[in-house]
């Protein structure tokens, strides 16, 4: 028993966060809002893909590094952080891994891993639910099942997260199954993937809004005395922390679980992924209340630059599955619906 | 106690709801904190103000139908069960014209009010200062004293829709020996006055809703300062009062949120049962909100002034306000992203709960005023 | 439209509340700890009944005042002040109104109305909702039936309110049907008339509780100033108070409601009842948890009184239907369930 | 990373899991907190003490096994598990054990740790005063220096179990010059000392678990003294951290309240999905603590220190232990008034919230510690 991270694991994600704190700060995401899907915003794709980070978990075969789900979840909690406006966990942790597995049925593992392809899906039902990058994306996963661009209808929709470059996509033709399994197994899969990989995110855009307003906080005076020394304040702050990183842990335990699921049972592992998403999706919406209320009017305008941490947790909290539907199917696990 | 409505307050309810479906604009006006739909939202205030329902509670000489508070409430129910576009005049309405009534001269009233009635003269809020948010009484903008009039120095900040009004009602420090909350005076600028510039930004839901108001050396005159100077603090609390109060959100506002929360979740295909609950609770808040209200409105009938239970009553509808869109959002999934009614929605929501003084202060007023506990 | 008492609704309250004030204060309630169904206790039933309380909505047939049940939820909010440690709400506000609407097919009205008969009911399913003041009732209310002591088993149980001197109770006879309807309209009838009423106690039980703690934390020094300057505590009592005041015209208004049954839709005066129980059990359980929090240790001992109101919201919260409960009928009401 | 256990921890397990099936009382003992089943449960004391189970992480030569962290977490777990019986002994082997460690002299750590590892001395805490709760800096109960020792004068409060106990532990003023928490000296005082007067009282339940001790010119040695004279304050917040961190509430408590918990949901009839949402969100809650502990624990078996997170952490357990009691009480309905094992373990979880550090103080020190807030 050994809950903490490796010295390859911290390096990594190390390496990832250095990259994006100097490249994607506030106003890298505020040219995002401003161009979602421009040059400059997938300028940046290229060098995470030239430091490795489509591949992390793909095989070294197709050019990847072979590391470990705990690993990505890290280096997605860091894409959170800065809310990275690009479908880096469609890629990365949803397509990779899945066409890994499935035995790269499309042939486009190497492709994804270089950063000349780029894979978006859907958090969930295809038609519902809006699929990110989907302007560039050259590959769609939707219910399990992969799309070529020109297999798939597009129609973009106005996100309340302008960054996320957001369309509804609809399949137009058979696609390729991402599994061997049954359509509804496959489906099952990439929702697990992808609520996996949505956790690590939310974590990651909890602490960066629960950090933003600490610092706020500390500097903004009201009635002579910062803001943050009010014990609301300091209540409402507690409580948001408390809430990111209870959940974190959840998710660094399901990450390694993913990478043992031959040995578990499967039920287990869904049901550690539940948890991991149902408190980060928790955790993440406290931290979101909490760093408005505690900006007052400066957090309430697109002047500032909060607002899009704020609206990308509203994007993936109930994506991939909200809270209460994890809980819904733990429900099942545990053997409570009848 | 009659908890039924006399035949009267029934009639102007058919004559207010027959109006309002012949009249309400459809498909609904765009965002009246835009630009282009500001304009047509000034159409329609001025459509209310000709057939006299811009105002109803005023006296019939200033553009209203002095109608009771009851007929108010009556009226809000139905505007907002009609889906009636938000009031962009509502700031002056609901927060300068108390003030105006009570402290402002006959001239002044004369000279304001039907103007405001109209929709000519369109007024925002200048009580925020970049370092003077919830703490009011740490406003450093300055009026000096000149020949005739004064000379307005300072900034102004977070005036909802300050970018297209035509006038500001604000607090400035006239004692600049003064500190906190004496030395103020409340003044009254129009702002195409040499010396101001407006710069509108945008909210969180993108529109630019909010404005700066840089104001270098604006000069006004006697007849603009409201209710005597060096009063401005007791002046703008008698308008904080009414914003805090009833008058800036009637019951009806949140029955038709409910009544729209209902036909969605009436609409949805696999209905969670976690879910309806969420939705039935939001259906109580509502209704305790509006029982709450009529005994408030009862006792303001009988001519009591609102009281510290304002505080109350602002946390409740504030904070049921998010709670219902979320609800709405939550029957959306991962659909509930797409820029729509409920997220607009929601996101104006979330602003409840930080204007008009935080729900933080409001719960130390309850506590303190409410209550009888100590201050800190 | 005028929401708000007339002078004799006042006058009825304040003349109870003199009573109770001075008789049933925290020695008297501590006296009903020591010993639940003692004649100390039940000597104020007398009290009680000379000033024509069971009787309140009892017609001047039987020797009741004929007022309306907005005084009735008055006075017993007043008992919820003081925690009456005795059946009032079950005789004056469950029996007394169904068995005169019925015609009072027992004959026991008028002993009923001058304190000579006791009458208790069950605030759920006969079986398994004890039943309050068990060893002295002559009359027991069971799932819309009533029945006399010999025809019921009476188990004395352990409430956590000792005060409650409460007992399983089940129907060893046919009974006497408690309306002309249906068995379960009788007893929805019965559900009716407890929720309202328990509602009522439960917003003077919340009063209360919420003054106790006010008066408590003004006094209590704790880091040199009062405790009830701590931000914190303002805001817990904030809370409590603002959902207590709220469930308060609810409860008036269904009272109110009540009397025009006739009037009204039946399905609008249930959803009113039910909003006021599920307010009112709401309202009372925040202000309990508000309560103890606020006083720290010193609630959370049997030698300080305030345990028992705390005790008694227990009981009363999920009497007569849980907020849930209620919010589930409504629920139904509104066309939500299908 | 890993998460699996080592083949002789699982080893451990197995013996502990199958010496409780063994040994634990059938029928569970009456509550520890009264007169009678306290006597019972100081039997099971010896029990395990006999068998060296009483304090498995302690040292062979005081009475344990020298077990690693890692396996005290699992004997935890593996008691709760089995229904074993409360532990009456824990405020000495949770409380005041470590700072014996800490800063025990080697006579003090012979002289009291076998014998507490045994049940022979009992001991209760020393902390609150009428006029000191979660403010221990207000202690007024003084030391006055005698020949060879000192005498102790002074009344403390709320002292779990106290009237069963031995042996107070806790924090006398020494020096009459100094305030707040200057001058603070820890003593260890034997209750049959002359002077000392116990009154038992009763908790919210009912029980007699609590005690005021009355100290009227109490003599005891230099030898009674822990950790220095003037150092009370920081030897006992080494304590109070031991208190508030792990050690009190290990995971397997409430994986414990939530098997159960699970078992009587499965059971129940008519299962209504709202509180089958609770239910499932207990048992998250649960795990979720389960893993912050095996992180936080992964931390200090690599020589790490408990930090500000141990706040966090009473937080989570202390609000999330009522909150799985309501849901059970929820799942009984209008027949959760009756005294049974989920009404007391409500009543008891209360308490969780408000000693060690009331939960407003932990989030304040949460805030400024963890997030570095500033202090007020």
């Amino acid at each position: 028993m050994h809950f903490a991270f490796d010295d390859d694991q911290i390096a990594v994600r190390d390496a990832v966060a250095g990259l994006l704190e100097k490249r994607a700060g506030p106003a890298f995401l505020q040219q995002a809002w401003s161009e979602p899907a421009g040059p400059a915003v997938w300028a940046l794709w290229d060098e995470l893909a030239g430091m490795g980070v489509q591949g992390l978990v793909a095989p070294e075969s197709a050019g990847g590094s072979a590391m470990d789900s705990v690993t990505l979840a890290l280096v997605l909690a860091e894409a959170g952080r800065v809310a990275l406006p690009l479908p880096l966990l469609e890629t990365a942790a949803v397509g990779v891994p899945l066409l890994a597995a499935a035995g790269d049925p499309a042939g486009i593992l190497a492709a994804l891993v270089d950063g000349s392809a780029v894979l978006t899906a859907a958090g969930g039902p295809a038609g519902w639910a809006p699929v990110p990058g989907a302007s560039r994306a050259d590959w769609f996963l939707l219910d399990g099942t992969l799309y070529a661009r020109d297999e798939v209808e597009i129609e973009p929709v106005a996100s309340v997260d302008r960054t996320r470059d957001a369309a509804m996509v609809t399949p137009r033709a058979r696609g390729i199954p991402i599994g061997d399994e049954s359509d509804a197994t496959n489906a099952t899969n990439a929702t697990d993937a992808g609520a996996l990989a949505s956790a690590a995110v939310l974590v990651g855009l909890g602490r960066a809004l629960v950090q933003m307003t600490v610092d706020y906080v500390k500097d903004r005076k009201q009635f002579g005395v910062p803001v943050g020394s009010f014990q609301a304040v300091k209540h409402h702050l507690a409580d948001a922390t408390m809430h990111v990183e209870f959940a974190a842990p959840a998710v660094w335990a399901a990450a390694w679980e993913t990478d043992r699921a031959g040995e578990l049972d499967d039920g287990h592992v869904r049901r550690s992924v539940s948890l991991a998403k149902a408190l980060a999706s928790d955790g993440a919406e406290r931290a979101a209340r909490a760093a408005l209320q505690c900006h007052g009017a400066m957090g309430y305008t697109d002047d500032y630059p909060l607002h899009m941490w704020l609206k990308r947790v509203w994007c993936l909290a109930p994506s991939y599955g909200s809270a209460r539907w994890h809980r819904l199917r733990v429900g099942r696990e545990l053997g409570l619906h009848r | 106690m009659d908890l039924t409505w006399p035949a009267e307050d029934e009639a102007f309810r058919r004559e207010a709801r027959q109006w309002l479906e012949a009249n309400v604009p459809r498909p609904a006006l765009p965002s009246g904190d835009t630009r282009e739909g500001f304009a047509l939202h000034l159409e329609w205030e001025r459509l209310l103000f000709e057939h006299r329902w811009s105002v109803v509670s005023w006296p019939e000489e200033f553009g209203g139908r002095g109608a009771s508070l009851w007929q108010w409430l009556i009226f809000e129910e139905e505007y907002y069960r009609a889906g009636a576009p938000q009031r962009v005049t509502q700031n002056g309405i609901f927060l300068l014209a108390p003030t105006v009534f009570e402290f402002g001269t006959p001239e002044q009233q004369q000279r304001i009010l039907p103007r405001m009635a109209a929709a000519e003269d369109l007024w925002c809020q200048g009580w925020s200062e970049p370092g003077a948010g919830s703490d009011l009484a740490g406003i450093t903008s300055r009026a000096e004293r000149m020949d005739g009039g004064w000379r307005l120095t300072g900034q102004k900040i977070w005036t909802t829709r300050g970018a297209f009004c035509t006038h500001l009602f604000g607090l400035f420090r006239s004692d600049p020996e003064s500190s906190r909350h004496k030395g103020l005076t409340y003044f009254l600028v129009p702002l195409d006055s040499p010396g101001v510039t407006v710069r509108g930004f945008g909210r969180l839901d993108g529109d630019e809703g909010f404005a700066e108001v840089f104001l270098d050396g604006v000069e006004v005159g006697e007849e603009d300062v409201l209710g005597g100077v060096g009063k401005g603090w007791s002046v703008a609390m008698a308008t904080t009062g009414s914003e805090r109060g009833l008058t800036l959100r009637s019951p009806g506002r949140f029955s038709a949120v409910v009544d729209r929360l209902l036909d969605k979740a009436r609409a949805a295909a696999d209905l969670d049962p976690v879910l309806v609950d969420r939705v039935v609770q939001g259906w109580m808040d509502a209704e305790a909100y509006r029982l709450f209200t009529l005994q408030a409105v009862t006792a303001l009938a009988g001519g009591g002034r609102p009281g510290a239970e304002s505080s109350l009553n602002k946390i409740w509808w504030s904070e049921m306000d998010v709670r219902l869109h979320e609800t709405a959002l939550a029957l959306e999934g991962a659909g509930a992203e797409v820029d729509g009614p409920w997220m607009r929605g929601y996101e104006f929501s979330l602003s409840g709960p930080i204007y008009a003084g935080t729900n933080e202060i409001q719960r130390n007023i309850a506590a303190e005023r409410f209550l009888g506990l100590p201050r800190s």
